[in-house]
């Protein structure tokens, strides 16, 4: 088993043709996702050739992709101006699942476009997020296919690179995961720490769980409280950002500490306090899940 | 991207709140000239993109013009939390029968733009939020109707008691949104929201911050960018699409990916070195940026090793290594440079580095660790 | 039993202070229904006098009238500029229903504000509608007390004055009521026949509904639909407007035929062929009431 | 309230749709000037608020300038539907290659405004819409968000294949959505919305009906009113706040709420009598509104009996009464006066009008029927 995604997963790559989103929908068919359709208005009728030899079929609308291919999940590579209007056309379109990863979306944008999936029950993953990966199944959005493997851990994390670290690592030592989750590093994101460890605590195959955070805002608190009043299974946390200097942005829009809230330190507290066992390098993660598989 | 409380105040006219008028002098001669004109007593504000300004002396009451020269002398060149005054704002003195607090941000957890207000004015918001919460009245502002007039009434007629205050106070919370709006903007403060006592509601002191990813489609507040106020290495890394915050260690950081930056920096900290920097080189990168980030690494002389920390993802492993050798034949580094590189196009990458004389690591804590023995060396 | 008010009904007057406002607030009081509060900006602290000696304590806002005197339902006499705002300051505050008597009320804003109250789960009676009565027990609105009884009929009607027609007729040959609903004659309304219908099936003291429609529309086509497959009541009907022009608003902004869609003979015919029995004349509903009263 | 074909391409310009040049003659001469402004070939077209002018022969193209004087005297002064054009659009003739239909106007079910496009132009689209619905993409716009980019898209891409027609025709949905928001509109149509053959879409028809209640915050539609294209009667209501719509029949009805003045038009109908007209009294009345009606009422020479049919709810029966007297004592009214009424302060209407010398029925059905004799007498 796995969360979110799964060999299941039919899905629509919107903004098919652009560079990014040409190169990883490759990347993606090579890893087996099946990609079903792309999005490119202007380019209806043309198809997508895969690196494979396979083609998709490309659509002018989410409502003919989706009509047409039956997709349920869908990824978002168009630019940020309209990457919003984007997510909103696939909450409309009838897929339940859409992962964002365009960075720089303004912010009041994605007040608006997150209440509309949210109005219509659409799980939204992002944006500013790499997507994610359930080894051996599927795998949305750029995570490098590469340094997974199939296995017990359920990892979640606000950052990118950061988690295609930790995974690395993990995978280096043989232990593999059910599926790993950039939930991004936005100040308005549409999936939680919260949203990600309910849905691991009730996957069966998970039986530990890597949590990664960072400077600003309250998620991992809220996140630490829910562990400890939710979980059953072992969460191992890590939080980057103990050197940061507040009032500043650092990189991620929503890596801030403001005045003295949000701190790395403050986090840190919050995941002992309930129960998390706290990484202090990355390469400890391995360790410390390594114990609590037992 | 912060701008001055003149601009914020331009924004704010802009949306209707009735904002006292005011000028800028960037000399005391100009200082003068402007308290000359007002007539009366006026007030000198240093014009930074700092808090504290008043604790700080950068505020001052000028009986008359002469004075206004005298406050404008002392506050223009002034250091203010690092930060130089290069502007003073020159406006009319008010009177003042009460003070309030009026803000709006972007909230995470409700995910909408949200007010608070408080009948105290001139207050540190984050510490009444903190210590005295129910002297704050909070309002989410749902994205999918924009603030409704009886939402504003109810703001408004928590400040005051007066029918008179509170019909106006409404207006501006109407006002003061769309301001925030229409300047895609993360925060909008009115500290304080005054009235007379002739009854006017005013804003008197103004403060905006920008969401940087509304800045391709508002020209207008993009030219309000004031470069003056932000040290140029962070300058050129913005036009170069790099996020870069200076620091004052010696460890040159090269990351791609905001939280590996941060990571790399505590790991550098942990093995008993100091970042001089956190870069993230962004995701799709190219060479240029890498040519960029290079640069601005070796402009700052504390700097005595480049460590690069790449995990590659939509950043392309081969771009980087690419960008690395151009960087080198472009332009002169002193600092020697190590490299940490895997993940998409990993292979490609460490053949262009091969090819170019550089070896490369493949373990974060291993880079780290050289990079610090290194600066310590 | 009745439906949507009873004697709990704790009623907040929004626009108390107003002609209308102040008039109907009384004429509610001396029926009986509880007032507990009443609404006008800039009066927050004065008091209402009703012609019975008590008093009604104002306030500025909705949410300081209701966290004060706890009311469940709030009727709304403000001028139509400001009226859908009250809506949803009524909808905002904790009420369950709001009775929105004003008439003229941009279309556009209504859309807004049923909107509105729709994501709060708050019923909306009206706009430009009557109110409601629930004889003995409690009024809401702008109804004339003198000419309801309680007894076993529920009665719902598009229309103001022809239902208060139909009820003094069912009184005068001693026929009460348990609810009689004004649902109001815009296009756009907050509770239609079937909301009602639906109710009126759920009282055990409701024992035969009357339905008085108009032309315009499609809600009596769809009401009764819905009887043929829900109502176990018998059920009288009436139509307004059998010698409507097509094209010409008919007082009511939404009575009025599109091209040829919403006459009366259509609605009718859609009544008769659901198995409603159809007044011709408003004096006929007794007839009819009588018999399926048996 | 409908607008002019020329008030709505106003409206749609100021919107930013793309709209041809057009300007307005009230006389053959005025028809002639403007067509050899624009040179070539123009459309002469009938202003009035009716469908259906192009069957009537009320929508004409010229040749040339001497053409158009020749179309625009037949066409000014005509009778269309009852309604006499008063003026006539002279627009240069577009070259059309497709013609397709848009629509928004306020859905009661979804309620909310709703699209309606198909790729048939020129159409009734409630003819189409009742027989064949499948050539009709529908979307309703959630009033919380408005017009989506991507919605517009997703209609744009039903009417046209080619990237470039989509493209401006996705820019013009939104902008209808503006124009009909902006205008208070409950309905605005293209019909038909043209493609050029050098690739150009265009509206070349507008129609739009604005919502009465919008009209108090919109001076601008305001002032679009037409008088000339009402009957007088339903102007002098409309100034009084009466709600009146003009009939063949005898029995001048004054009633108040528009379900029992329909219904009492109804059963004179049923006692075999025909009604004069509609008129509802309205809510809160006073004295005046009564005199006015009664005004209005007699104005018409068909008129041999005028009945009263009042309910009292908000409307107070003594208001009704004192208006009755009053009226009769200001006017001269010849036609008898047969009164019902009862309800809300029914004890001191009947008071009074006893007082004046009227009796008062108390059954809709005796009044009903005792007017219809009356007017057969």
């Amino acid at each position: 088993m796995a969360i979110f995604i799964d060999n299941d997963t039919k899905l629509v790559v919107q903004g098919i043709t652009g560079r990014d989103g040409s190169f990883h929908t490759r990347q993606m068919m090579e890893y087996g996702t099946q990609v079903v359709a792309g999005v490119t208005p202007g380019k209806g009728g043309q198809s997508f050739e895969g690196s494979d030899g396979k083609s998709v079929p490309i659509f002018n609308t989410m409502d003919e992709a989706v009509a047409t291919t039956g997709a349920n999940t869908s990824v978002i590579y168009v630019p940020p101006a309209f990457a919003a209007d984007a997510i909103m056309e696939a909450a409309d379109s009838g897929v339940g699942f859409v992962v964002a990863i365009t960075e720089g979306i303004p912010v009041l944008d994605m007040a608006r476009a997150h209440a509309f999936a949210r109005d219509r029950g659409v799980r939204v993953l992002g944006p500013n997020c790499p997507g994610l990966i359930s080894p051996g199944k599927s795998k949305v959005g750029i995570l490098p296919a590469q340094i997974v493997a199939e296995g017990p851990v359920g990892l979640v994390s606000r950052s990118g690179t950061l988690t295609y670290e930790a995974v690395f690592q993990l995978t280096n030592v043989g232990i593999g995961q059910t599926t790993c989750v950039g939930i991004g590093g936005d100040p308005l994101i549409g999936t939680n720490f919260v949203d990600c460890l309910e849905a691991f605590e009730a996957d069966a195959d998970t039986k530990a769980i890597v949590m990664i955070g960072e400077i600003g805002g309250t998620d991992e608190q809220e996140a630490a409280a829910f562990v400890k009043a939710n979980l059953s299974k072992p969460v191992v946390g890590f939080i980057a950002g103990q050197t940061a200097p507040p009032g500043r942005r650092m990189g991620h829009a929503g890596a801030i500490i403001s005045g003295s809230a949000g701190t790395a330190e403050e986090k840190m507290k919050a995941f002992k306090d309930n129960g998390i066992a706290v990484a202090t390098r990355p390469v400890d993660i391995v360790g410390l899940i390594q114990e609590a598989l037992g | 991207m912060n701008i001055h409380e003149y601009q914020a105040k331009e924004c704010f006219r802009a949306a209707g709140i009735p904002v006292p008028p005011g000028e800028i002098a960037t000399t005391p001669d100009e200082a003068e000239a402007i308290a000359t004109r007002f007539g009366g007593m006026v007030v000198v504000k240093a014009q930074v993109h700092s808090g504290g300004r008043g604790k700080a002396g950068g505020v001052k009451l000028a009986k008359n013009a002469v004075e206004a020269r005298e406050h404008a002398a002392r506050i223009l060149g002034m250091d203010i939390k690092g930060l130089t005054v290069e502007k003073v704002l020159v406006t009319p003195a008010e009177d003042i029968a009460t003070e309030a607090y009026v803000g709006v941000l972007v909230d995470r957890k409700s995910q909408a733009a949200t007010f608070m207000v408080s009948a105290e004015g001139g207050v540190d918001i984050e510490e009444v939020a903190a210590t005295n919460p129910e002297a704050i009245r909070k309002l989410t502002v749902d994205p999918r109707y924009g603030i409704l007039p009886h939402q504003a009434h109810w703001l408004a007629n928590y400040l005051y008691d007066d029918p008179g205050l509170i019909k106006q106070a409404t207006k501006i919370m109407m006002q003061l949104y769309r301001a925030f709006v229409d300047s895609g903007a993360s925060m909008a403060e009115i500290n304080p929201l005054i009235t007379t006592p002739s009854g006017e509601v005013k804003a008197i002191d103004a403060k905006m911050s920008i969401d940087d990813s509304e800045l391709f489609r508002r020209p207008g507040i993009e030219a309000m960018r004031d470069i003056s106020s932000e040290p140029a290495a962070e300058t050129r890394a913005r036009e170069a699409g790099l996020s870069f915050v200076k620091l004052d260690g010696d460890v040159g950081c090269c990351v791609n990916g905001a939280g590996l930056a941060m990571a790399t920096m505590d790991l550098v900290k942990y093995y008993g070195g100091e970042p001089a920097n956190f870069l993230d080189i962004g995701g799709s990168s190219n060479p240029d940026k890498v040519v960029a980030a290079l640069e601005i690494i070796t402009s700052d002389p504390n700097v005595k090793v480049i460590l690069f920390n790449i995990f590659g993802g939509i950043t392309r492993c081969d771009d980087v290594a690419n960008g690395i050798v151009e960087a080198t034949r472009r332009i002169d580094i002193e600092p020697p440079i190590v490299i940490r590189l895997t993940g998409t196009n990993e292979e490609e990458a460490l053949a262009i580095l091969a090819d170019a004389g550089f070896s490369a690591y493949t373990s974060m804590d291993d880079v780290v660790e050289t990079a610090v023995k290194m600066a310590k060396a």
